[in-house]
Formats: C-alpha cells, structure tokens, sequence
C-alpha cells in the first residue's frame, strides 16, 4: 500500500507515539481487508461451487495463481488512476457524505 | 453535521477523528473499485498478466466509479440540504 | 438520521463529553455507511457492467438522480415504519441474537 | 452469555458497552432493510418518487424482515439454551 | 462459539480486567456477526422476493426453522474441522496475508 | 510490514494488537466458510437435519477454502517479497 507513506510525527507521553501506531493498524487493516477481497473474488472466479471433495484440481491452481497476478496488477493500476486524479491518500477529496 | 454544541478541545478532537476517518473512507473506496472493477473486467484466466481489453476496462470502471459516486455525492448533499432548510423553517 | 436525537449526558474530566462526541462519532459512521450502501446499489442500478469508456452517459446520469430521490424515500418509509413498530432506536427492541 | 464472573465495575462497564453495540445493530439492521428493500423493490427509474406499487413493496418487505428476524432470533436463542443446558447437565 | 474458551489473566489498575472485558466484547461480535449472517442466508433461501403483504406464510415459517437448524449444524461441523486441521483459535494458523 | 522504527514499547503494544486482530480474522473466516458453504451446500429445506450429501459437500467445501486461502496467501507473499525486493534495490 505505497500511499500510506509518510509519518506523522506528535507522541503521548507515555513512551508510546500513538500516530505512528494508528498508522500501523490502519495499514494492516488495509492489507488484510485488500487480501480477504482478494480470496473471496479468486474464489468466485476459479473454484466450481460443486463440493466432490476437497482437493483443488490442477486447473484451480493454475487459475489462482494467474488470479493474484491479475488482482494485484488491477490494485496497481487502480492505484495510478487514483493518484493522478489528485486524490492524496490521506485527508483526500474521496468523493464522501459530505464536504466536511 | 452539527458541531455547533462542540467546545474548542472536543472540536480539536473531533476533526483527529474525522480526518482519521476521511483515510479509511478513502482506502475502502480504493478497495472497493478493485474489487468491483476487477470482478467487472477479469474473465478470463488463461493469461496471468492483464491484457489490454482488460486494462481499458478497469480504467474506464474506475473512472466511471468515481463520477458516479460523486454525482450520489451531489445529489445526497442537495437533498440534505432541503431537509436541513425545511427543519429550520419553523423555528 | 432524525431518531439519533437526544444528547445524553456526562463527561470525563478532561473538558470532553465523551458521550457527546461518541454520539457524533455514531452519526457520522451511520452516514457514511448509508452513503456507501447508496452509491453501490445505484451502481448496480444505473450503471451497465460494460466498460468501453468512462464518460456518465445521459441515461446514466439520469437514472443516478433518480436513484437517489428513491432510495432516500425508501430510507423515510423504511425508518417511519420501524417506529411506528415501536422501535426506539437506542436500547431499541430489535430483533438480536439475544434477549440482553 | 455468561458475566457471572465479572464484578460489578466491570458489569458498569460492560452494559454500557453493550447499550451502545445495541444502538449500533439497530443502526445496521435500519440501514440493510433500506438495502434490501429498495434492491427488491425499485427497479423503475423513470419517474423520480416513489409509486404506489414500490411504497407497497418496500412496506411488506420491511415488515415481513423484521418477522423474518424475530423467527430467526426465536430458533437461535431456542438452540442456545439447549446447548447451554446440556453442557451444564455433566457438572 | 466454545472455543472462545480460557480466559487471559492480566488487569488494568482501576478493577477493570480488561483482557476479560475485550474477551467478552469479542465473543458478542461474534455471536452478532453469526446471527447476522444466519439471519441474511435464511433470507435469501425461505423469503420469495416479492412483497404483496408482510405476513410470513406457512411455508416461510418452516423453511425459517429448519434453516436456523441447519445453519447451526453446519457451524458445528466447520468448527470441528476447523479445530482438526490444528487452528487453535486465538494466534492459529489461518491463513492470512502475511505470516506475522 | 516494516517496524523497524518502533522502539520497545510500541513494539509490545502493537504485538498485543497483532494478536488481537488475529483472533479477530480468525473468527471472521470462521464465519465466511459457514456462510458460504451453507449457501453452496444447502438448498433442501423439507428437513432440519443436514443430509449426508450435504454433509459431505459442506466438509468439502470447508477443505477446499482453506486450501484456496493459503493457496492465495503463498502468491501474496511472493509478490509482497518481489515488490519489496525491486523496493530495496536503489537505495
């Protein structure tokens, strides 16, 4: 997740810089929630819904692995699109709700 | 939203969290389009890299994702505005 | 949201009704969420899964504003009849997995 | 579930967090009714209000969700209790 | 949810044993989760989609209650599996997107 | 993901919440296989008991998701590497 780049800096007292932290919870949320939509859209994509047994075949296989590939070459280009329509990642103009 | 009841640190601290909040709107969208637009798009599994019928598409989704969701965003935000208008109307 | 009403009281100290702030917390997720559930349903739609350009066209545009007139309607009906069911929203009656 | 060990400033503090995951679901349960509703129910966008014929739908399927629910909450805490109580018989 | 089991010592101070209280958070989530997701499938598999009244008929009732049955069945079974292929619960071996 | 910028403390603090968001995925894939294999296995509702056909095809099911899970983190991880990898190189 290139975009989560910069840190920002303030701290708590305590030991603990709770914005570097937050970051990092927010970027593990984001990896997990980008991998589980990942599985469940390779599993719509390659696995047949009839349940014989529990073995992928060599055609599941090899449609996973192509899947992946694909899915992260859509994340990337997706990612370019975004970032050249001006959206900075953080504090961005997601189109939201509201104006805030 | 009204803040308007908000002291000076509860609006200090109600902007961390929307500001916090506006980047995983943000991510979540980011997310939300490559899963719509790669589910939309990606058909064909004989090929690991993405061919250029499919690269168009997800540009296209993507872009057409974003006009969408900012014309719903137009839309929702005029509406609320009239609910906002009518509310106040009487008192 | 009209039955978010009430601010309930107390504070913690700090200068900071954190209920208070909890309440716009939920207010805003709530938003958001409606929001989100808004533009996915009017994509599905208004928006052909045919992706040849991504220009809005006329009809699309059309039946976006059209989507969100209606699906706001249904979001009045929908929380109109839940009262009328006797549903008080906070501590509501709504049907859980337990009885609390 | 089971807060027997729990003393009493934890009790405090757990009902307050389960008032508030209460709010919360209800939140959800509103906002999927309007979903699911609207998904079954509108699929004319030719006019901009609502017909007689949607509002009529989007009534029935609200009301029959949550009867729906209620049916389900029923059997749920019906098997809850049964397994509750037949873990508890060996003790 | 049983293997939600052994409760983790270590407290907080103030009487609030917080590891027991995030414990019983999760396990409500849980539990809510499950319903929902219950509740959303028996939906889809007993309601006909078109609402000329709000009544649940004869047959949507028992449909009703034998999804719940089913459903229940079948988190046992997944659970039994689950705890067979050595995912201990908390810190298992799901596969995830990265290895931590 | 990269803590080499944390020091001690933020090191614990955020193991314990690793730990905690693995239990919390955990359970969420828990209940995505019952969900899913529920809906691809069971369409028969003329009774309450699950049929050994059905039985047999929710184990299945169950089996093959997580060899699909791991299958797609194995892929995951080698590219995370590759990027990390072509990541390094200039510095």
């Amino acid at each position: 997740m290139s975009f989560l780049g910069g840190a920002r800096p303030s701290g708590s007292g305590n030991g603990l810089n709770t914005d570097k932290i937050d970051m990092a919870i927010t970027e593990l949320d984001t990896i997990t929630d980008f991998f589980n939509r990942m599985v469940s859209s390779c599993h719509a994509k390659c696995i047949a819904p009839r349940y014989t047994d529990g073995e992928l075949n060599k055609g599941e296989m090899v449609c996973i692995d192509r899947c992946v590939s694909k899915y992260n070459e859509v994340q990337k280009k997706v990612g370019e699109k975004i970032q050249s329509r001006g959206n900075p990642g953080a504090g961005g103009a997601a189109p939201g709700p509201m104006g805030f | 939203m009204d803040f308007s009841g908000f002291n000076s640190a509860e609006q200090v601290h109600m902007n961390k969290i929307i500001e916090k909040k506006q980047m995983q709107d943000f991510l979540r969208l980011y997310a939300n389009i490559v899963e719509k637009c790669f589910n939309s798009c990606c058909n064909d599994f004989t090929s690991k890299a993405l061919s250029s019928k499919e690269e168009t598409c997800v540009m296209s989704c993507t872009e057409k994702f974003f006009k969408h969701s900012e014309r719903v965003g137009s839309r929702f935000a005029e509406l609320n505005a009239d609910a906002m208008a009518a509310a106040q109307k009487p008192s």
